[in-house]
């Protein structure tokens, strides 16, 4: 579903984030992409979007090589993908439920879906009550859900999830991650990268753990410290 | 995927509501911008009709021999009138010759006070079309036997060419207004689509095509420069009927019409303009921002 | 806290150089609305010079009593010379009054012919300072002896009603140019200020006094109008100083005259305004952010 | 140090953040404020920074009523706070050694003393190597110590950080708290809203905790979820 061969990212001309990197994530996979603060986790998320260019390597999704897809038809390869942003990446100018919406209008789905799908996503990340606050009203754990929210509305079969719990308690923590679960379940592939220890060891997912940019550890059960 | 021209101008109006000082800015930018453009217009265009109707004052005068016979004169007059050049002739016999003469000098009646009817001769008062034919219409007149001419043979040379430049520079300033124009509204667009340009970002990672994103922004700049130029050509029009008015009834001498302007063309030139700028300022601003 | 200007000023170079587009946009804008009042100021000054100029040309004409004595004639000249509206006095002699009807008429000797030396009187030629004193000057005349007089006294009261006018108006224009200059770029600063606005807030949040965030925006926005302004004063006292030079070659009949517009004043002005709006527009922007 | 004295706060008409609010923080007390997301936790920074006026209640800081300090002042005020902001509110125009030297300009500190401390501070929390990138170019976790940062490096008499460590791993994080505690036992009042439920347990430091805007727990000695 998403490959990285022999992926290099260099920003600037001497700010290594990612260092030859090779990894297969297959069709409805779970995996927990862990590594300290700066490791390169969002720069692997940015590359999948295509939002960057590798410096070097290939990377396919879904079978097609990002390097091959022209401008026209980038939005359509992100709308494969559902993101939850580290930053949250709201738009200020509209309200929770108009965020979430926004994601299926790109798609062009008629206004009565969109108009019954919207609450019901929205409660089930516990915000049934804040649909109408733009993002600048909400709460930082509130924002991230609202983000959360809009990369599970279109129900695209890979799900990012960059840091999705950072400003989430650990009960709601626990709720969204269960939520992740389940959506795996239905066989969407699913990639968090995450700090939350408690989590990764708790679900006893695929590990892959990034060091300076390199990949340092890839277990298929494995937990946020594991030794390499 | 349709376009969906509901969901595009519900987008728009939201996003002019919630970021109404960039809107409000945007309009007077391009209100301030049109009204200037459409006073240049009128101001182009009043002079311009004022300098034609000066133009029309000149007159090439030519005398008849002494006592010319009347079947001559009116002969003389009907070819006159057929030259393409002329645009109106009078006929002024030597009686009422004497009696412009002696208005003329009136307050010194020692002058005229000796003359004959006889001496000042008949002539032709001979008004151009236009005042650059002066010289065509002397050679005319003179192979037609007219010999004795009186026109101001340098007042019109001077008046045509300074028309020429007049008309030239007035045309040049309507342009660089027209230019300045474009370059202030693009300018204020471009710096609000920039204030923006984080949430383009954001739309184009969520899935949006570069069309979808740009629709928006493209139906604000035309609301926005609608609304602006609207509001300065209306302003700009009813400006010129109270001025038109005014100057006829205080300056009546200067021989201005309401008809020098075709109210209707500048009323839709100048919402033309700014709807354009409207639009295609926004489209090009909001362009730079898609590359993501 | 003392004011470091050395910190302000760096602050303000940085937010140049990094947001670029914007203060691009800003001088631009600066430089283009400047322009437009600084070619609407000249073409004022120039039109108000020719004005006066064709004012100058008017003239009163004074007969003398036929056969009136040397002496009669220098007292009268003194005297009318010592008039303050007047501007300059010609004495015209019996002969030069002759050869003048002379060249007048010039195709027509018919009229001249049997005319004595002394039919026509000798007069002075008399003209004024300002074309609204001809009826005091008139008055002043009549009072002083003469009998005689001959001037046009409608043209010189339409030429004096339409140079008011003319001048009133191209005041009006220029004030209202001042305005939409003002409107105009004050517009571009409060938006790039707005698209800044969250940075202004973040620094207020760090501790930062209303002052202190305030001073590098400002200094920003005098470097802007200075450089637009700098600019667009030194295009359009070049672009005078070129233009007054090719009408004066090419249309050397116009009284053009680079004395018409002091370049010095407009300089300083065109520049002062450019500052002054940067400065304020900047400061009355940010000032609306600071409330955090 | 920090007194709230029957302190509500609703947003707009009804949106009730914090619901009649009592709370004394005395000097050199850590304190750390928990709660489930959008319980208020933020709100109460915002209010102590005098951002937000109280809906009612008079809130106290270093025995100067809030609602008494005119607009001239406020700057004053906020430079004897050290704020860490869960949304970072970094400069975007200046990099990370810029944006921690700013908080000591608008003090008006001397160049020199300046040009000491910054990097002494960046390197403290592990960006040496990133002092002259600009927030767009540093990850999520690296802003977010730039945003630590700025608020240590005026050596504050309180120091407030609002959700510090959820992009941080549990390394860094446990670098950044043991940083905090430092900064508290030099006599710094420190006030931390957390979710780090592994970091307020291992702490044992004094836990107050909000639900929906009101104080429901405040142990000298708790844990992240101790019972009521
Ligand atoms: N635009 C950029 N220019 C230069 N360096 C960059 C840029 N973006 C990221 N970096 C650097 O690349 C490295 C990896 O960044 P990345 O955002 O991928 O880290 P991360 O693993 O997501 O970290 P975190 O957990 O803190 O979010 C960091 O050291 C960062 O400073
Ligand atoms: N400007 C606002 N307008 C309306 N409601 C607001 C506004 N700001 C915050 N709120 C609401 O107030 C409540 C408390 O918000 P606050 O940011 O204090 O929560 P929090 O405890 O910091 O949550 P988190 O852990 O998610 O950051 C939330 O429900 C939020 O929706
Ligand atoms: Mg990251
Ligand atoms: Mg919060």
């Amino acid at each position: 579903m998403i490959n990285f061969d022999n992926v290099s990212k260099v920003y600037g001309n001497d700010s290594i984030a990612l260092d030859h990197v090779d990894l297969t994530i297959d069709p409805g996979e779970f995996v927990f992409l862990v590594g300290a603060s700066g490791s390169g986790k969002s720069t692997m998320v940015r590359l999948i979007l295509k939002e960057l260019e590798p410096s070097s390597g290939t990377i396919t999704v879904n079978g097609v090589r990002l390097s091959s897809i022209p401008h026209r038809a980038v939005p359509r390869h992100r709308r494969a993908i559902g993101c939850v942003f580290q930053d949250f990446k709201l738009l200020p100018n509209k309200t929770a439920a108009e965020n979430v919406a926004y994601a299926m209008e790109v798609t062009g789905q008629k206004r009565r879906a969109i108009r019954v799908k919207v609450p019901q996503i929205l409660d089930l990340v516990g915000l049934g009550e804040q649909a109408d606050k733009y993002p600048g009203q909400l709460s930082g754990g509130e924002q991230q859900r609202v983000s959360i929210a809009r990369a599970f509305v279109g129900q695209p079969p890979i799900l990012i999830a960059d840091e999705p719990t950072g400003n989430l308690d650990p009960d709601t923590s626990v709720g969204i991650m269960q939520l992740l679960h389940r959506i795996n379940r239905i066989g969407t592939t699913v990639l968090v990268a995450t700090h939350d220890r408690e989590m990764v060891d708790v679900m006893r997912k695929r590990v892959v753990a990034l060091k300076d940019g390199r990949v340092v550890r890839d277990m298929v059960r494995g937990g946020y410290a594991n030794e390499v | 995927m349709r376009f969906n021209l509901g969901f595009f101008l519900r987008e728009a109006a939201k996003n002019m509501r919630l970021n109404a000082l960039m809107s409000i800015t945007a309009v007077t930018t391009t209100a301030v911008c049109v009204l200037i453009l459409g006073v240049g217009l009128l101001f182009s265009a009043h002079v311009e009709s004022l300098i034609r109707q000066v133009g029309k004052d000149v007159a090439i005068t030519a005398f008849f021999p002494e006592n010319a016979p009347r079947e001559q004169v009116d002969e003389a007059r009907a070819k006159v009138e057929g030259y393409p050049e002329v645009a109106e002739v009078t006929y002024i016999s030597e009686a009422e010759a004497l009696n412009r003469f002696k208005e003329t000098f009136s307050e010194q009646p020692n002058i005229y006070e000796g003359m004959d009817p006889g001496v000042l001769p008949a002539s032709l008062e001979i008004r151009l079309a236009e005042p650059g034919a002066s010289d065509t219409v002397a050679e005319r007149l003179r192979s037609d036997g007219f010999e004795g001419l009186n026109y101001p043979q340098q007042a019109i040379n001077r008046l045509d060419q300074v028309t020429g430049y007049v008309v030239w520079g007035l045309r040049a300033a309507t342009v660089l207004f027209l230019v300045a124009s474009v370059l202030l509204i693009s300018n204020a667009i471009r710096i609000s689509i920039f204030a923006r340009r984080k949430e383009i970002e954001v739309m184009k990672l969520v899935g949006a095509s570069d069309s979808f994103v740009r629709t928006p922004f493209v139906l604000e700049g035309l609301v926005q420069g609608l609304v602006g130029a609207t509001l300065a050509a209306l302003l700009v029009v009813w400006g010129n009927a109270i001025f038109v008015e005014w100057v006829q009834n205080q300056i009546p001498f200067i021989p201005i019409s309401s008809a020098a302007v075709n109210t209707l063309f500048v009323l839709v030139l100048l919402i033309a303009v700014g709807v354009l700028i409207g639009v295609l300022g926004s489209f090009l601003s909001v362009r730079r921002f898609l590359r993501v």
